[in-house]
C-alpha cells in the first residue's frame, strides 16, 4: 500500500510537468501582452520593452520555461507582474477562503445528495423519488452563476437574512494563523467569528454546492439501485436481518463506493465551480482571482495557481484512491496499473 | 493578511469605531511609486502625505509636509520648507534626506519601467538638493507649470518611510508606512485592509479610530452590502441603483468628476483621415439622449474635453450638434457604409456602462444613417494591446484627470504613443501650443492657450467627447461629513460616525 | 410435515406482459428428507425457492397457493415475522458463490450478523460459533479464514462460508439453490459430500435446486422435475431414473452423454428450445417439442396424475394403469 | 402425424421461403423505449422546438426576413429598461433592445455552439480513446497521461484560459470549450474500448483475419457508439451552459450578438432595476440544459441493454 | 490417419502479474507451462481441466491471440512460431475458434448473415456475388434457416447463437477448429444439438478439432484422445477409452470419480480432493498437485514429473511411474 502511494505520487511528477507545459503556453505564447496594463496609464512604448526585458519575456520561451520551473522546483513562483507581491504569498493568502467554500460546499453536496439519493432509491418510483430527482435534474440544469445571483437577490436583497458577500465581518475577523477562519476562530475560541463566518458561507457554499449535491444524489440513486440487485443483498435478506439493517449496513456500504470517487472528482470540478460563485459573491478566493489574473495576463499567478490546483486535484485523485482502498477490500495494489 | 492588530487586543471594535467603505476592487498595491489605480489610490490618501495636497473642493495646492515653498523665478527651482517633528509611522522622522530619497527613487538613474507615474510627476526633475534637515531644493531641467499640482498627486508624490523601503526590497506595495493621519494594520488579500489612526499624527488627528477597506466586485453586491448595513460607505455604483440605495434609507453622494468619456476616430487612414467625415458621422449622435440613458442622470453630456471646473474650459466651446439628416447625407456622398468598432469590455470610472454598452448604442446611432457598424470588444488589457495595431475606424477611451491641469487632458492629442493618443491625431499647430502652455505660467494666459486647443479638436473633431462622469457614491445616514475628492479619492480624516 | 407448498403461483408483471415463472406448483418436505428440483435454466426453480423465504423482489409477486410451514402459511406472514424464520428455521444456500457474499465485510462479520440476529448471545460466544461452523464446514485454520473477505477465498471455500452461514441457526430447512453450478467437478463433489454430512450432523430437511441430473441421483430422496414453471414429473429417486414417464424427463436423460456408456452412438437430442415465458405454446408447454405429441396436447393442459406416488403430467398416462406402465 | 406437421411447416420455411427478413432496426426498438419514458420525450420535444426556434431565426436571418418581432440587435436608447409588457413582452435591456427577440436569436448561438463543441470534443476524443484503448501499451500510456493533465486543471479556468489567449468570438468559444473537453470523451472511448476489447466477439473478429482499424471501426466502436451518444447528448448540455459562463464572465462572443450567459451578465448590474433581464436568459439556460439532460438520461436509458426489449 | 496436424513443443504461456520498480516481473502467472503435444488429421483432441488451468490460453496461443512465451508450434510440418507476423497471418485462416460464451462472441450490432460472411470478405475467399450464397449454404449446414440471415444476435438463444459462431468458423474452410467448451454455456436439453452438429460437421468437412471442455462427459463423447491439465501442465494423455477405462494420473482418477453418474443404484466409491485448486502465479516448483495428491511421495515437491509414455499412446506425468 505505501509502495502502491509513493508510487503514484511519484507519477504525479510528469503529470504536474505536463500541466505547468499546457499553462505555460497557453499563457506565454497566445496571451496578450501584460506589459501595457502592468505599466498603466502613462505607459510609453519605450517603457514597455524594457519590462519586458527586465522580466524576461524578450528571452526564447524555452528559456522562459526553464527559468520558471527551476524557480518552482526552489519553491519559488515568481512575483506577480501586477502587485509585485511574491506569487507564493499571494495564493496562500487566497487558497484557505477556497478551500473553505470548497469543502463547505462538497459536505453539504454529499450529505444532502447522498440522503436524497439513497431516499430515491429506496423508494424507486414513489414521490420522494419524483421530487429527489427533479431536484437534480433541475440542479445539473442551473447556471450556477444565475443561482448565485438569485440566491442573493432572495435571502440578501428581500429578506436581508443573509450577507451577499465576503467571508467574515471584518470587525470580527479572527487572527490569521491557518487563513481558515472556521479554524482560526475555534482556536482562538471566538464563537462570534464562528458563527459569522459560517453565516457567510451559507449562500456561497449553498449555490456551489446544488450542482454537485445533484450529481451525488443521481450517482448514488442509480449506484444504490445497482446494488440492491445484488446477490449479497438477497443472501443479508435470507438471514432474516431487518430491512433497514440490510439497507444502511450492505446496500449503503457498496453503494458509496462509487461515489466516493464522485465525490472526488467534483471536489474537481468546485474549484472550477467555485470560480463562478467567487465572482458572484465577491469571495476572496484563489477562483475569482485567478480569472482576474488571466485577463491581466499576469503570468507567474496563473501559472502559479495552476500548478497548485492541479497539484491539489492529482493529491485528491490520490486521496480518493486510498479512501477507495479502504471501503472496498477487494482492491489490491499488487496488480499492474492498467 | 500580515501582522496581527496592533492595539485594542482580542476586543472586537466597536461599530462606531470603524467606518467601512466597500470599492469594486482591490488595491494594486500601496506604494505610490509603484501603483497606478484608483482603487490604490483610495486608500493611500489616508496614509500617506505629500509635499502639498489638493484643496477639499478644487485642485488647488496648498501646504502639507512643506509649510512654505518658494519658486525662482526662471521657473527652475523650487524650495521647500518642511514640516518640523513630522514622524513616519514606523516612528522615524521625516525631514530632507527622506524627501530627497523619495524622488531620487523615481528619476533617473534610479527609476524602473514599472514606476507608472514617476516620469510625469518628476520627469522634468534634475537633481534634488538637502539644503538643511528641514530644507530641501528640487532643481528642474525646464520650467514645468503643472509641477506643483502634481507634487499633490496621491500617485507617485507620496512620502514614503526610507526605512521601510530600504527594508522592502524597494517596494512597500504590501507594507506602506507614510505620516498620514492613519496606519495600515493589514491587508487580507481580496478581503479587506485595515487602517488605524495614527496617535501620534502631527495635524489633526482622525476622528474615527478604525477604517476598513471592503471590496465587493459586483455592483449590485455592493449595493446589498450598503442596504443590509455590512458597509457604511460604497461607491462605484451606477445611476440604476439610486433608488435602491435611498429607498433603502441611505445617502448618495455626488460630485463632478475630473474624467472625460470619448469616441475616437482612426484619424490615420481612410475613411477618418477626413475631417468632414469626422464630424458628419458625430453629428448622426445623440449624445445628450445617449448619456441620459447610459447613465441616468449620472454623467454630464461633454461639451468639450476639459471638465467644467478645469482651468481653460470655456463655455463657448462646443462639439458639432445632433443632426441626423445632415449626416445622413454627407455620409451618403462620402459613400461610408461600414466601420469597424473596437471598444472594451469592462466598466471603467468614467464610463460605468461600459465601453461595449456605449459601442452598441453608437451602432444603433449610426444604423440609423446607414452605417453598419461591427463591433469587435475586448477586455481592457488586450483592448490596449490590440489599439497598438490601429486596425479600427473608431475606438472608444477615457481619462481620468491626474492633478486638475488642463495640460493633463489635452496633451494626449498631441502624445507620439498610439496608446495614449489613441485618434493617431497629428497636428503641428496643436503640438507647439501644447508645449506652449506648459512652459508658461499660470493664469489667464495659460488658460487661453488651453482654450483655443479645444477649439481647434472641436473643429477637428478627432474625438467625440462623450461625457463627464460624476462621482456617486452612497453612504449610510449615520456617517458624518463624508466626502469624494474630485480626483477619485476618499480622506477618512473627517469623517465619523454616530 | 415440514413444508408443505400447495398450488404456488408466481407471477412476473412486466410491460410487456405477464410471464407466469411457476404455476400450480405443489409438493411436500418432510423432516430430515432431500428433495431435489430438477429443470432447465428459466423453469422457475429459483424463484420457487425465493417464493418461499419471502424474497421475491419486484415485478415478481405471489399470486396465488399457500406455502405452509410447520402448518403456518408463509405467505400470509409479516416481513417482522418472516425475518425471524428466515435465516433461523429456514436457511438458504445460493447458485453464485462469487456474489452471494458482501464483498465488503469479513466473513467473520457475514456469518455472526447471522447468528446474533437469531440467537441471544454475546458478540464473544457468536465468534465462537462462527469459527465453529467455518471448522464443520472444513475450512482449514477457521480462525486465521474467519478474518478473510471473500474475495480472498476461492469459489469452493465461499461456498463453504455460505454453507456454515446458513447452518449456523440450526435451521429445519435448507434450500441449496444450485449450489454446486459455478464450481469446479471435484469441488462441487467436496461440497455435495459436505451437504450430505452436514444432513446427516443436523438432521435437517435440504430442498435441493439444480439443473444436474447426476447430482440428483447421487444426492436426493425425491425428486420433482420442472419444465416452464409446472411440475412436469415428481417421483422417488429411485424411481425417475429406472422408469421416468414424462417424455421430457426422458429426453433429458437420453441426451446427457454417459460417462459409463462406451458406444459412439450419437446423442438424442430434444428439438427445439425452450418456449418464450411470454409466448407459450397453447396447451402443453413440452408439447412443440414432444416427440409424441397428439393433437390434445396443444390445446389442452394435463393435470399432474399420481400414478402410485410417480406423478407426471402428461396426456400419455391419462387412464393409464399400473399394468399399462411397465408394458411401456 | 403431428411431429410430421410441424417438421415438415419448418423445412418448407427453411427450403421455399425465397424471401429475406427485413432487418430489425435497432433505431426503431430504442424509439420504443425511448417513446415510454415521458420525461425523455418531455426533453427531446423542447430540444425540437429550440432547434426550430433557432433554424428559423437563422434561415430567416440569411434571407434578410425579419420573423422576431423586433430586430435583437437594434439599440434604440430612448427605450432604454422598458419592463415586460404586450409590446415587449421580456422588456427591453439598458440599450433599449427587445428581450424578447434577443432571447428568441440566443437560442442560435447557445445550440449551435452546444453542438459545435461537443462535435470537436467528439471527433478529437474519439479518436485518441480509440487509439489509447485499442492500442494499449506505451501509446495508451502517453495519450491518456496528456488527457490527465488536461483534467488537472479545472475546464472553466482552462477555457478561460484559451479565451484569453485567442480573444472573443463564437468561433473561439467553439474551440475553447470543445478543447476542455477532449479528455472526457477520451477516457470514456478508451474505457469502454478496453471493456469491449476483451469481448470473445472481438477476439473472434481478429481469429478470422480482421485487421486493427477494421475491428476498430467496425467491431469496437458501433458497439460503444450508444454510450457516446448519450455522452454527448450530455455533452450539448454541459457544452451550452459552459457557454453561458464565458459569456457571464465576459468573455463569450462579440457583442451585439445575443448570448444568454452575456445577458446574464449584463443584467447583474441591474438586478434591482430591472431583474427580468435577469430572469429570462436564465430561464432558457435552464430549460435548454434541462431539455438535453432529459432527453440524455432517456436515451441511456433507451439504449441500456438492460432495460432494452428482449 | 495418424498424420500429425498440429504438433506442440514445450510451449509455454506467461503474464506478468506484477513488476518491480525497474519493470523486472516479480510474480508471474503460468498460465500454460512446458506444454507438449499433437494432433492428428481428423481426430478430436479433448482437452480437460479445472477452471482456470490455462485450457483457454493453450486454445488461443494456437489461433494465434496470444504469442508463446517459449515453445513450438508446428502445423502440417511447418513452424508457426518462427514465422513472422505476416507469414504466420496466412495460416491463421486454416485454425478457427468457436468460443466458450455464445452471447459473448457475436458482435450485437452486426447480422447473423454479415458475421458469417465477414471472413469470406476478409480473406477474399469468394467473388463477392457468390458470398450470399455462401452464407445461406453454412446456415444451413447449421441448422439455421435462410431467412433468419438478417437477424441480430440478441434474438436468437444461447444453442442459435452458437451454431452462428460454428458457421463463421466453417466460413474459412479452416484445418482445425479450437473448440473452447462450446457446450457449457448450454442447456441440458440444447447441448445434445450442439454436440451432434459439431460431430456432423466433422465427418462432413474433415475437420480436426482441439475440444476444450470440463465435463469428462462431453469430453469422452466427442473426442478420440483426451489431455487432462492441471494448473497449466498436462498431465496425462491418452485415447479416451483406455483413459477412462484406466486412468493413471492420481487427478485423472480424482476427476472421473467426481462426476455424478446418472444412475442411484450404481453409488461409485468417490474420491474427494482435499483443498482448491491453487494460485497459478508462482507456483512451486515440483509436482503441482501435489498440494492435493492423496498419492503423494517423497521428492514430489521438488521435482516436477516429466511426461512419459508409459503404455503406448498413453502419456502420464507423475512420480508414480518413475
Ligand atoms: N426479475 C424477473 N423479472 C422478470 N422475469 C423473471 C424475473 N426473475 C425470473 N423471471 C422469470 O421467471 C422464470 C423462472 O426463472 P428462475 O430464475 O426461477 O429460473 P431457474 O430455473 O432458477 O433458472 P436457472 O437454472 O437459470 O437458475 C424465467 O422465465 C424468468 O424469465
Ligand atoms: N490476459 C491475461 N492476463 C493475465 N492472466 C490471464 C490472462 N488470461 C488468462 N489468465 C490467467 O491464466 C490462467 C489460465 O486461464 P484460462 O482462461 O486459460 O483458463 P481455463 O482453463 O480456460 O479456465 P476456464 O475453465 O475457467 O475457462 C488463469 O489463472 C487466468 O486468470
Ligand atoms: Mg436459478
Ligand atoms: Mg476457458
Amino acid at each position: 500500500m505505501l509502495r502502491y502511494i509513493i508510487k503514484r505520487i511519484l507519477m504525479l511528477i510528469p503529470v504536474l510537468i505536463g500541466v505547468s507545459i499546457i499553462v505555460f503556453l497557453i499563457m506565454r505564447v497566445f496571451s496578450p501582452d501584460p506589459a501595457p496594463i502592468v505599466l498603466g496609464q502613462h505607459a510609453t512604448q519605450a517603457a514597455v520593452d524594457a519590462w519586458r526585458q527586465a522580466n524576461g519575456l524578450n528571452d526564447p520561451i524555452y528559456l522562459q520555461y526553464l527559468h520558471f520551473i527551476s524557480g518552482a522546483l526552489t519553491g519559488d513562483l515568481g512575483n506577480s507582474y501586477y502587485t509585485k507581491a511574491p506569487v507564493i504569498k499571494e495564493i496562500f493568502a487566497r487558497f484557505p477562503a477556497t478551500i473553505e467554500l470548497a469543502l463547505l460546499a462538497i459536505l453539504l453536496a454529499s450529505l444532502f445528495g447522498i440522503l436524497i439519493g439513497v431516499i430515491s432509491a429506496v423508494k424507486k418510483n414513489s414521490i420522494f423519488d419524483n421530487a429527489g430527482m427533479f431536484l437534480a435534474l433541475i440542479g445539473v440544469s442551473m447556471p450556477i452563476f444565475w443561482l448565485g445571483i438569485l440566491l442573493i437577490i432572495f435571502f440578501s436583497g428581500t429578506l436581508h437574512w443573509l450577507p451577499s458577500s465576503g467571508r467574515i465581518d471584518p470587525l470580527l475577523q479572527p487572527l490569521d494563523i491557518t487563513g481558515f477562519y472556521l479554524i482560526d476562530s475555534l482556536i482562538t475560541g471566538d464563537i462570534n467569528a464562528f458563527k459569522d463566518t459560517l453565516i457567510h458561507l451559507i449562500l456561497p457554499a449553498s449555490a456551489l454546492a446544488m450542482y454537485s449535491m445533484a450529481i451525488i444524489a443521481r450517482m448514488t440513486r442509480s449506484s444504490m439501485l445497482e446494488t440492491l440487485q445484488q446477490d449479497y443483498i438477497r443472501t443479508a435478506r435470507a438471514k432474516g436481518i431487518s430491512e433497514g439493517r440490510v439497507i444502511g449496513r450492505h446496500a449503503l456500504r457498496n453503494g458509496l463506493i462509487p461515489i466516493v470517487t464522485v465525490i472526488g472528482l467534483q471536489l474537481g470540478s468546485l474549484l472550477g465551480g467555485a470560480v463562478l460563485t467567487e465572482t458572484v459573491f465577491s469571495w476572496p478566493g484563489i477562483g475569482a482571482y485567478t480569472v482576474a489574473c488571466i485577463l491581466k495576463s499576469d503570468f507567474p499567478v496563473v501559472q502559479g495557481v495552476v500548478l497548485l490546483i492541479a497539484t491539489v486535484f492529482v493529491l485528491m485523485n490520490l486521496i480518493v484512491d486510498v479512501i477507495y482502498a479502504f471501503l472496498d477490500p477487494r482492491i489490491k495494489y499488487s496488480k499492474k496499473e492498467v | 493578511g500580515c501582522g496581527s492588530k496592533t492595539d485594542g487586543g482580542k476586543e472586537a471594535p466597536k461599530a462606531n469605531d470603524t467606518l467601512i467603505y466597500a470599492q469594486g476592487a482591490e488595491p494594486r498595491g500601496l506604494d505610490p511609486a509603484l501603483v497606478d489605480d484608483g482603487e490604490s489610490a483610495k486608500v493611500m490618501i489616508n496614509i500617506y502625505e505629500g509635499l502639498l495636497k489638493y484643496n477639499k473642493d478644487s485642485t488647488k495646492v496648498e501646504a502639507s509636509l512643506a509649510k512654505t515653498w518658494e519658486v525662482s523665478t526662471d521657473g527652475l527651482t523650487y524650495t521647500f520648507h518642511l514640516q518640523e517633528g513630522v514622524k513616519f509611522h514606523d516612528g522615524t522622522d521625516f525631514d530632507a534626506e527622506a524627501v530627497k530619497f523619495n524622488i531620487d527613487r523615481q528619476i533617473p538613474p534610479q527609476v524602473t519601467a514599472d514606476m507608472a507615474y514617476g516620469s510625469f510627476v518628476y520627469g522634468s526633475v534634475k537633481n534634488v538638493e538637502v539644503v538643511d534637515k528641514n530644507t530641501v531644493k528640487v532643481n528642474l531641467t525646464e520650467p514645468s507649470t503643472p509641477f506643483l499640482s502634481n507634487l499633490a498627486m496621491v500617485m507617485s508624490a507620496p512620502m514614503v518611510s526610507p526605512k521601510a523601503l530600504k527594508e522592502n526590497n524597494n517596494n512597500v506595495n504590501q507594507a506602506p508606512v507614510g505620516t498620514g493621519p492613519y496606519k495600515f494594520v493589514k491587508w487580507a488579500k481580496d478581503e479587506n485592509i485595515v487602517l488605524v489612526a495614527n496617535d501620534e499624527y502631527w495635524g489633526t488627528k482622525a476622528l474615527t479610530k478604525n477604517v476598513i477597506f471592503k471590496f465587493i466586485k459586483d455592483n449590485s453586491a455592493r449595493v446589498v452590502a450598503l442596504n443590509n448595513g455590512e458597509a457604511d460607505m460604497i461607491d462605484g455604483i451606477d445611476a440604476t441603483v439610486v433608488k435602491q440605495i435611498t429607498d433603502a434609507g441611505n445617502k448618495i453622494f455626488q460630485a463632478p468628476g475630473m474624467n472625460v468619456n470619448y469616441m475616437a476616430y482612426n484619424t490615420s487612414k481612410a475613411p477618418f483621415n477626413n475631417a468632414k467625415l469626422r464630424a458628419a458621422v458625430s453629428q448622426a449622435i445623440n449624445v445628450p439622449e445617449m448619456v441620459k440613458s447610459l447613465y441616468q442622470g449620472y454623467s454630464e453630456p461633454a461639451t468639450s474635453i476639459l471638465p467644467t471646473f478645469v482651468e481653460g474650459y470655456d463655455k463657448s466651446i462646443a462639439q458639432v450638434a445632433y443632426n441626423p439628416e445632415a449626416a445622413a447625407k454627407a455620409i451618403k456622398e462620402a459613400g461610408l457604409t461600414s466601420v469597424k468598432i473596437m471598444t472594451y469590455t469592462n466598466p471603467r470610472p468614467y464610463n460605468s456602462a461600459t465601453g461595449q454598452a456605449l459601442a452598441e448604442s453608437i451602432q444603433g446611432y449610426l444604423s440609423k444613417v446607414g452605417i453598419t457598424a461591427t463591433i469587435d470588444s475586448y477586455d481592457w488589457t488586450t483592448y490596449k494591446e490590440k489599439l497598438k495595431a490601429g486596425n479600427y475606424d473608431i475606438c472608444f477611451y477615457g481619462w481620468i484627470g491626474d492633478n486638475g491641469d488642463p495640460d493633463n487632458f489635452m496633451y494626449l492629442l498631441a502624445h507620439e504613443d498610439p496608446t495614449m493618443n489613441v485618434a493617431l491625431y497629428k497636428n503641428e499647430e496643436f503640438n507647439k501650443l501644447i508645449a506652449k502652455g506648459i512652459a508658461t505660467p499660470a493664469g489667464p494666459d495659460r488658460n487661453a492657450i488651453y482654450t483655443e486647443l479645444e477649439k481647434i479638436a472641436a473643429a477637428d473633431a478627432a474625438w467625440l467627447p462623450i461625457s463627464h462622469a460624476e462621482t456617486l457614491c452612497a453612504y449610510r445616514p449615520d456617517v458624518k461629513d463624508f466626502y469624494f475628492h474630485m480626483t477619485g479619492v476618499t480622506p477618512f480624516v473627517g469623517v465619523s460616525k454616530q | 410435515m415440514l413444508l408443505e407448498v400447495k398450488k404456488l403461483r408466481t407471477e412476473f408483471k412486466l410491460k410487456r406482459g405477464t410471464v407466469t415463472a411457476v404455476d400450480d406448483l405443489s409438493f411436500t418436505i418432510d423432516k430430515g428428507e432431500i428433495l431435489a428440483i430438477v429443470g432447465e435454466s428459466g423453469s422457475g426453480k429459483s424463484v420457487t425457492s425465493l417464493s418461499i423465504m419471502g424474497l421475491l423482489q419486484k415485478p415478481g409477486k405471489i399470486a396465488g397457493g399457500e406455502i405452509l410451514f410447520k402448518s403456518q402459511d408463509l405467505n400470509k406472514m409479516s416481513q417482522k415475522e418472516l425475518q425471524k424464520i428466515r435465516g433461523n428455521k429456514i436457511s438458504m444456500i445460493f447458485q453464485e458463490p462469487m456474489t452471494s457474499l458482501n464483498p465488503v465485510w469479513r466473513i467473520k462479520d457475514q456469518i455472526m450478523e447471522n447468528i446474533m440476529t437469531h440467537m441471544k448471545i454475546s458478540k464473544k460466544e457468536a465468534l465462537t460459533r462462527t469459527i465453529e461452523m467455518l471448522e464443520t464446514v472444513g475450512i482449514p485454520s477457521p480462525a486465521e479464514r474467519a478474518n478473510d473477505y471473500p474475495h480472498q477465498m476461492s469459489g469452493g471455500m465461499r461456498q463453504r462460508v455460505m454453507t456454515a452461514m446458513a447452518l449456523a441457526c440450526d435451521p429445519e430447512l435448507l434450500i441449496a439453490d444450485e449450489p454446486t453450478t459455478a464450481l469446479d467437478v471435484t469441488i462441487q463433489a467436496q461440497i455435495l459430500e459436505l451437504l450430505y454430512r452436514m444432513r446427516e450432523k443436523f438432521h435437517m430437511a435440504v430442498l435441493l435446486i439444480t439443473h444436474d441430473l447426476g447430482v440428483v441421483a447421487e444426492a436426493a430422496d425425491r425428486v420433482i422435475v420442472m419444465y416452464c414453471g409446472k411440475i412436469v414429473e415428481e417421483a422417488a429417486v429411485k424411481d425417475l431414473f429406472a422408469q421416468p414417464l414424462h417424455p421430457y424427463t426422458v429426453g433429458l436423460l437420453q441426451s446427457i452423454p454417459q460417462i459409463d456408456d462406451d458406444s459412439d452412438k450419437r446423442l438424442y437430442m430434444i428439438k427445439g428450445m425452450v418456449p418464450n415465458p411470454l409466448n407459450m405454446p397453447p396447451g402443453c408447454n413440452f408439447s412443440d417439442r414432444c416427440d409424441r405429441c397428439m393433437d390434445r396436447c396443444t390445446k389442452e393442459m394435463p393435470e399432474l396424475q399420481d400414478i402410485n406416488g410417480h406423478k407426471v403430467r402428461c396426456f400419455l398416462y391419462d387412464k393409464a394403469k399400473e399394468g399399462e406402465l411397465s408394458a411401456k | 402425424m403431428q411431429k410430421d406437421n410441424s417438421a415438415k411447416a419448418e423445412e418448407n420455411l427453411m427450403q421455399a421461403a425465397e424471401y429475406v427478413e427485413k432487418p430489425e432496426s435497432q433505431l426503431k426498438e430504442m424509439w420504443a423505449t425511448l417513446r415510454q419514458n415521458k420525461a425523455a420525450v418531455v426533453g427531446l420535444l423542447i430540444i425540437g422546438m429550440l432547434t426550430l426556434i433557432a433554424l428559423t431565426v437563422w434561415v430567416s436571418e440569411m434571407l434578410g426576413l425579419q420573423i422576431l418581432p423586433y430586430d435583437p440587435n437594434y439599440s434604440d436608447m430612448s427605450k432604454s429598461f422598458i419592463w415586460p409588457n404586450a409590446e415587449h413582452w421580456f422588456g427591453t435591456d439598458q440599450l433599449g433592445r427587445d428581450m424578447f427577440s434577443r432571447i428568441l436569436d440566443g437560442t442560435k448561438i447557445s445550440l449551435f455552439v452546444g453542438v459545435a463543441a461537443v462535435a470537436i470534443s467528439l471527433s478529437i476524443g474519439v479518436l485518441l480513446g480509440s487509439i489509447a484503448g485499442y492500442r494499449g501499451g506505451r501509446t495508451d500510456a502517453v495519450i491518456m497521461r496528456v488527457m490527465d493533465m488536461m483534467l488537472a486543471i479545472p475546464s472553466i479556468l482552462l477555457a478561460i484560459a484559451f479565451m484569453a489567449a485567442l480573444g472573443k468570438g463564437l468561433d473561439k468559444a467553439v474551440i475553447a470549450i470543445g478543447l476542455v473537453s477532449i479528455p472526457e470523451y477520451a477516457r470514456i472511448v478508451r474505457g469502454s474500448i478496453l471493456s469491449v476489447k476483451e469481448n470473445d466477439y472481438v477476439q473472434a473478429a481478429k481469429v478470422i483475419g480482421n485487421g486493427d482499424s477494421r475491428i476498430i471501426f467496425k467491431h469496437i466502436l458501433p458497439n460503444i457508439i450508444s454510450l457516446i451518444v448519450v455522452r454527448a447528448t450530455l455533452g450539448v448540455s454541459s457544452a451550452v451552459l459552459d457557454t453561458a459562463a464565458l459569456g457571464f464572465l465576459g468573455l463569450g462572443v462579440q457583442p451585439p450578438f445575443a448570448e444568454w450567459g452575456d445577458m446574464l451578465g449584463r443584467a447583474r448590474g441591474f438586478i434591482f432595476t430591472a431583474p427580468y433581464t435577469l430572469i429570462f436568459p436564465g430561464i432558457a439556460i435552464t430549460l435548454t440544459v434541462l431539455a438535453f439532460n432529459l432527453f440524455g438520461d432517456g436515451l441511456r436509458d433507451a439504449l441500456d441493454p438492460k432495460s432494452r426489449i428482449k | 490417419m495418424n498424420e500429425v496436424l498440429m504438433k506442440v513443443q514445450d510451449l509455454s504461456k506467461h503474464f506478468t502479474i506484477d513488476t518491480d520498480w525497474f519493470g523486472k516481473p516479480v510474480s508471474v502467472l503460468k498460465a500454460v507451462d512446458e506444454v507438449s503435444f499433437t494432433i492428428n488429421k481428423g481426430e478430436a483432441f479433448g482437452l480437460v481441466g479445472e477452471s482456470g488451468c490455462g485450457k483457454t490460453t493453450l486454445g488461443k496461443i494456437l489461433v494465434n491471440l496470444y504469442s508463446p512465451t517459449s515453445g513450438k508450434l508446428f502445423f502440417e510440418g511447418k513452424e508457426l512460431s518462427a514465422l513472422n507476423k505476416k507469414q504466420r497471418n496466412s495460416y491463421c485462416k486454416d485454425i478457427q475458434m468457436i468460443f466458450q460464451d455464445p452471447y459473448a462472441s457475436l458482435n450485437p450490432r452486426m447480422t447473423i448473415g454479415d458475421i458469417i460472411a465477414e471472413p469470406i470478405i476478409i480473406n477474399r475467399l469468394l467473388p463477392m456475388s457468390e458470398v450470399e450464397e455462401r452464407v445461406i449454404f453454412l446456415l444451413n449446414c447449421v441448422g439455421l434457416a435462410r431467412h433468419q440471415r438478417n437477424r441480430y444476435p440478441h434474438e436468437f438463444s444461447g444453442g442459435q447463437r452458437q451454431r452462428v459462431g460454428i458457421a463463421r468458423a466453417l466460413a474459412v474452410e479452416p484445418k482445425l477448429i479450437v473448440c473452447d467448451e462450446p457446450v457449457s454455456a448450454l442447456d441440458v436439453s440444447i447441448q445434445a444439438q450442439v454436440l451432434n452438429l459439431l460431430d456432423d460437421l466433422k465427418a462432413e468437412f474433415g475437420l480436426t478439432y482441439l475440444f476444450i471442455a470440463h465435463g469428462l462427459n462431453v469430453v469422452k463423447h466427442i473426442s478420440d484422445r483426451v489431455g487432462v491439465m492441471y494448473l497449466g501442465k498436462l498431465v496425462e494423455i491418452a485415447p479416451k477409452r483406455e483413459l477412462y477405462a484406466n486412468p493413471l494420473h492420481p487427478y485423472t482418477q480424482a476427476l472421473l470419480s467426481a462426476i455424478p453418474i446418472i444412475n442411484p443404484e450404481k453409488k461409485k466409491e468417490r474420491i474427494i480432493l482435499k483443498g482448491d485448486v491453487p494460485s497459478p502465479i508462482n507456483p512451486p516448483a515440483g509436482c503441482r498437485f501435489c498440494s492435493r495428491c492423496f498419492k503423494e511421495l517423497e521428492g514430489c515437491k521438488l521435482n516436477a514429473p516429466i511426461l512419459k509414455e508409459i503404455t503406448p499412446d498413453h502419456w502420464v506425468a507423475c512420480h508414480l511411474f518413475d
